[in-house]
């Protein structure tokens, strides 16, 4: 297992960013009624998203969750698509079709979030059973949350991956909330050691806002999946800052302020600026000049989404089947 | 009798309210009920004056659960089955789906299989959040295919006043209920009893008298169906619309009778065309009022598409007033001014739609 | 044109084969597979000569599950979508809600939601099991709530030749198709073509002409509704029996003509009647053919009951030519010889069939 | 926790030969066209049965599955209703509608077998939920097979049992089979050692074959559950003499005849009765009337099973609800 060289340090600080600024102007729009529906944000999580997708390769697959723009994003999906598709436009990376919930990418080995949670889970394990019969190598990694990790199809597909070796990384996001839910008062015992009931690695990265922990972790499940040793359970504890959903609002307080500040005085993308500038991997100017090149995509992102036109009518009837089937 | 204004959803917590009250046994099982995402179990923190739940009936009897449909659902059977008459909250009808093996092979059959053994008084309430761009997996109608399942009853109110009599009612009985509750009627107000009543099932309200044509409209399509109408009596066309209230059991009686008066039927069901309840309700007046039809039957369904997300695209897949409204002059032979345009959607008070 | 008698399961089996050996990411997964033990993997180790499977294919392309339905059904959706056509055998019907949701939120949605991107060359094969005192929960005829899906494709042979032709044209279909196998035809012989041949979707067979009333059967109904014909011709009742084969796309075209000749319309259909496969095609038929239907549609169907073990009480649940034959006669005003009494089964060949 | 006294042993040993000589004439009656549609039995099984069954007490809960006759007959039903259900007549003891598969007998607390591979779990667990919120301290008791254990169903009821601390136990009767499906072949990691990612007691009992080790076993869980203690995953390994089911003939020799006779030679009634008689529980001749009383009872149960009628044409229409609703 190698550590990263400096241009892929450089990457994992791009692409948190990328996430990062993406979900705060995707926020805004949903505030500024500019996007249909609501969204769910990684923002917090961004370390715990891209130190895992950044394990994969360009032809390795991937499944999310709601929580869902992060996903892509680490895995390199260009911007603008993916902004117009929150938006519900043909420029779209589905059409227009999908929206914040269903986002995919295929080109870049997406094959979808879900909005219905773990329901993606078994469709990443085929992925990897695929990849198995037909011996090509991939490896498959399905993202989705603590709360998640109650869905037996996740200990279906644990157990399947497990006497088959398939090649995936179940990644369980544990932000420690599910909802307003608090993971503790549904989850018993611990996710990460449920792994080894089922005959299959299992790991907790306790600092999942230090990217290159979540990295390590991940590097390691994703060798262990490529070179035949099977699946992982990778448990990463990490923190959303943003409400469930943009617009919520709940009458209850089920996280109190203090928690979420100290929370954000860990900030992953501020914490690995600091590294890389320490470490001598970029000087501020260089930083601050990613900062802004990130900026400037989204921006141009948004653009895209605003200019892109609808779809047409008659797209709600189309990709139903190979062929329409008439009346 | 006196009346005071309330929401749909407000009907709904109020309901809840009441049969917690009225019985110990009642419990409310779900996820993030706790919390009161949805709306229905009262205050929250902030909104103690509402009434908080799990301050008024305890956390022994408010269960917040983990995200487990199928066990969730099967919990709530088998506590059902042993004395507990638990109300379940669903959230989305979408996620129904997880634990159809618990709907179909335990909840709609074991009083049947054990010969009568087991009682089981349990209700599920789900929501259909449809025309609200959530996209494919959270706008789901799936209603029909549980009609298809004998063993369950199905409620889709759509007033306030309906849906806090029919759950009353739904809690009261020892067979198993699912609700299917418009979310875009959620906000709708009406006119609701101040005392505590109760609403049969199998017995359908008509909404609106008439003569030419019968409408028998489910859901979000009542209110639509009541818009055409209104616009149509003033082309003269008189439109009789029937909201079935409970799909299971149905009230055939009132359709057919409805139908032997005016000869005429569209049926306005918002879920999917094939093997819809629409589909239901055109065979059995077919098969059971043939001699009174005097045109083609025509049904007004959401067509046999998934949901896109685009709004642009997703509003005008289900039924609304247009649509029904042409269908009304297409079997009557109508063609009168048309009628006005939908807005967006029904109107609401609630931030609490928006999480998925 | 050379043919071979075969009954309907090992036609079943030849499909299979010849699919496996014409395309390498053909793939069979599923429980118990590996044993053949409900006949369609061919030999296991006594059975040699019929070819075992394992053997022929290896378990790098026959790969026997553990029991966890909703992961098989999703993984192989998975499968599909990265280039393999995985066959998976759910053996029963009712084992289907297990996976509900990814038949319904991934199999169905995938290719739509993602605008195109997905595609899903997957067949899920079920027999249905009903008739043959397996009890409630064995017993489902699930396909209409399958139709009320959209994107999903599904096939209901009643001939070993339909099923062979039809199988192979699903496993080269990039869609998802649902296979539903009535069991009790699975020991029927019939004539098949030697050379391989595929069947198209959406093309109903015309099982039976005739000019006085159309019967459309399904699944076990078509060997029914022609008895019933044979019946009722000794009468002078011309009896017309289309069976659709593919219940989506259903071929409304073939039954709309035969009504606009017959005028009289019964559907013979095995699934419980409320939202059934009849309900649709009734529905379609007074949509679109009101003008020249003459009688009331008759529906015969499972009534709306689950289905209880005795056989005493479960063999006459289900349509047979007593009951089509009546329908028949209702709608045509015939009130002719009565028709032979149903065995009280179709004979099968099979000793497999008793396990569960 | 106390061991059985002399009342308990015997009885333990009455209610093992109940299900071997019910199962045994079950199997008579499918061969002979007595019985419609198939039978699956539990000979061989019954230790693993009985000694987990008769830790409950009268009002204790239980659910099962397809191999589905032991358990109400460990739990106490009589045998005659039972039978008769197998037969599908009016005094069966659902009537008739329920059949081998879908016994229950309310009377003793068992809820309902289930045709369903592992479906019948929530159900306990819910029976279990019910206890807890009433306070009746009544104890809910699952049995499944290996083959059930890959069920995600199973995980979910396991992770809510722990959290809300349900008096519940899980039991696998793992005999090693599912169907023609070696568990080894399916089952990855080992099934007990699956509790332990949930939070909650596992054990394995090695010997299911003795009655004792499985009645001390289930005898703690039981005792857990009613204190308060939360839920156990109990898995018992066994071993089925017959085919999956009777009748059933597989082109496939998926077991060898070797393992079998192995097993046979640690019969468990066998056994049980040597334990009996060396211990002075009983004499010889004791436990020869002990076998004979058994045998009237299967006989007289079988008579009753033929004499009673078929139900009636309507039966089919009662019982789907409260009330009919109509057409
Ligand atoms: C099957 C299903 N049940 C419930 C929901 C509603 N829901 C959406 S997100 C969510 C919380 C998910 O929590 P977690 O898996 O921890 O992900 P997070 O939002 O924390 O990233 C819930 C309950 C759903 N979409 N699907
Ligand atoms: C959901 C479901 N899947 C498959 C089956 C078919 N089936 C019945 S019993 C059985 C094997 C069960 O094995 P196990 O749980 O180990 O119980 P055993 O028969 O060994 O006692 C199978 C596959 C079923 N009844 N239900
Ligand atoms: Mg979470
Ligand atoms: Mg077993």
């Amino acid at each position: 297992m190698t550590s990263p060289d400096q241009t892929t340090l450089l990457e994992m600080q791009r692409r948190m960013l990328r996430i990062r600024r993406f979900d705060e102007r995707a926020s805004k729009m949903v505030k500024r009624g500019q996007i249909p529906g609501t969204v769910h944000t990684s923002i917090g999580q961004e370390a715990q998203v891209v130190g895992a997708a950044m394990t994969l390769d360009d032809g390795d697959y991937m499944t999310g969750n709601h929580r869902s723009h992060g996903h892509p994003i680490a895995k390199g999906s260009p911007l603008a698509p993916l902004m117009a598709e929150l938006v519900g436009k043909a420029g779209g990376v589905c059409g227009g079709k999908g929206g914040s919930l269903h986002l995919a990418d295929f080109k870049v080995g997406s094959l979808g979030e879900s909005g219905i949670v773990g329901s993606s889970i078994p469709i990443a394990t085929g992925a990897a059973l695929s990849s198995k019969v037909l011996g090509n190598g991939k490896v498959s990694m399905a993202f989705f949350g603590d709360g998640a990790a109650n869905q037996g199809c996740l200990y279906e597909a644990m157990n399947l991956a497990g006497v088959w070796d398939l090649p995936v990384v179940f990644l369980c996001e544990n932000n420690q909330y599910a909802l307003s839910t608090p993971a503790h008062t549904v989850t018993s015992g611990v996710i990460a050691e449920r792994a080894a009931g089922f005959g299959i690695a299992g790991e907790r990265v306790e600092d999942g806002q230090d990217v290159l922990a979540v990295h390590a972790a991940a590097q390691a499940a994703v060798e262990r999946a490529r070179s035949g040793g099977g699946p992982t359970l990778l448990e990463v504890v990490t923190y959303r800052y943003n409400e469930h959903s943009e617009g919520l609002r709940l009458g209850t307080d089920y996280r109190n302020a203090e928690e979420k500040e100290t929370w954000v005085g860990r900030d992953p993308i501020a914490q690995f600026r600091r590294h890389l500038a320490q470490e001598g991997v970029a000087t501020e100017e260089e930083l601050d000049a990613l900062e802004q090149e990130v900026l400037d995509e989204v921006e141009q992102a948004f653009e895209f989404s605003q200019e892109s036109p609808y779809p047409e009518p008659e797209v709600a009837f189309a990709d139903l089947y190979t062929e329409p089937i008439g009346a | 009798m006196a009346t005071t204004t309330m929401s749909f959803l407000g009907a709904i917590g109020a309901a809840q309210r009441e049969a917690m009250e009225a019985d110990e046994r009642v419990v409310i099982i779900g996820e993030d009920v706790e919390a009161n995402v949805y709306g229905t179990t009262g205050g929250g923190k902030s909104r103690k004056d509402k009434g908080d739940f799990l301050e008024l009936f305890g956390a022994n009897r408010i269960r917040n659960t983990p995200i487990s449909e199928e066990v969730i659902v099967g919990a709530a059977a088998g506590a059902a089955m042993t004395g507990l008459r638990p109300i379940v909250d669903l959230s989305y009808s979408s996620f129904l789906y997880m634990a159809m093996d618990q709907f179909v092979n335990q909840v709609a059959k074991n009083r049947y299989m054990f010969g009568g053994q087991a009682s089981l008084p349990v209700v599920f309430r789900s929501a259909m959040f449809y025309g609200l761009s959530t996209g494919a997996h959270h706008s789901d109608r799936p209603y029909p295919m549980f009609m298809n399942v004998p063993g369950l009853k199905i409620m889709v109110p759509s007033t306030p006043a309906d849906a806090k009599g029919l759950l009353r009612t739904a809690v009261d009985m020892d067979d198993p209920v699912l609700t299917f509750e418009a979310c875009m009627l959620w906000g709708l107000k009406g006119e609701v009893e101040e005392d505590e009543y109760r609403i049969p099932f199998g017995q359908a309200a008509i909404a609106r008298e008439g003569t030419d044509v019968t409408v028998v409209a489910i859901a979000t399509a009542v209110p639509e169906a009541l818009k055409a109408a209104e616009t149509l009596a003033e082309d003269g066309v008189s439109v009789e619309v029937i909201d079935p209230r409970t799909l299971v059991p149905l009230d055939s009686r009132t359709i057919l009778e409805s139908v032997a008066k005016t000869g005429r039927l569209v049926v306005a069901d918002p879920a999917h065309r094939t093997c819809s309840a629409a589909a239901e309700i055109a065979a059995i007046v077919v098969e059971e009022a043939f001699d009174s039809l005097k045109a083609p039957i025509a049904r007004v369904t959401t067509p046999d598409t998934q949901i896109p997300f685009s709004p642009a695209i997703e509003k005008p897949l289900y039924p609304n007033r247009e649509s029904i409204g042409e269908a009304i002059r297409r079997v009557t032979g109508e063609r009168g001014a048309s009628v006005p345009e939908s807005p967006q959607g029904i109107d609401d008070e609630l931030s609490t739609q928006a999480h998925r």
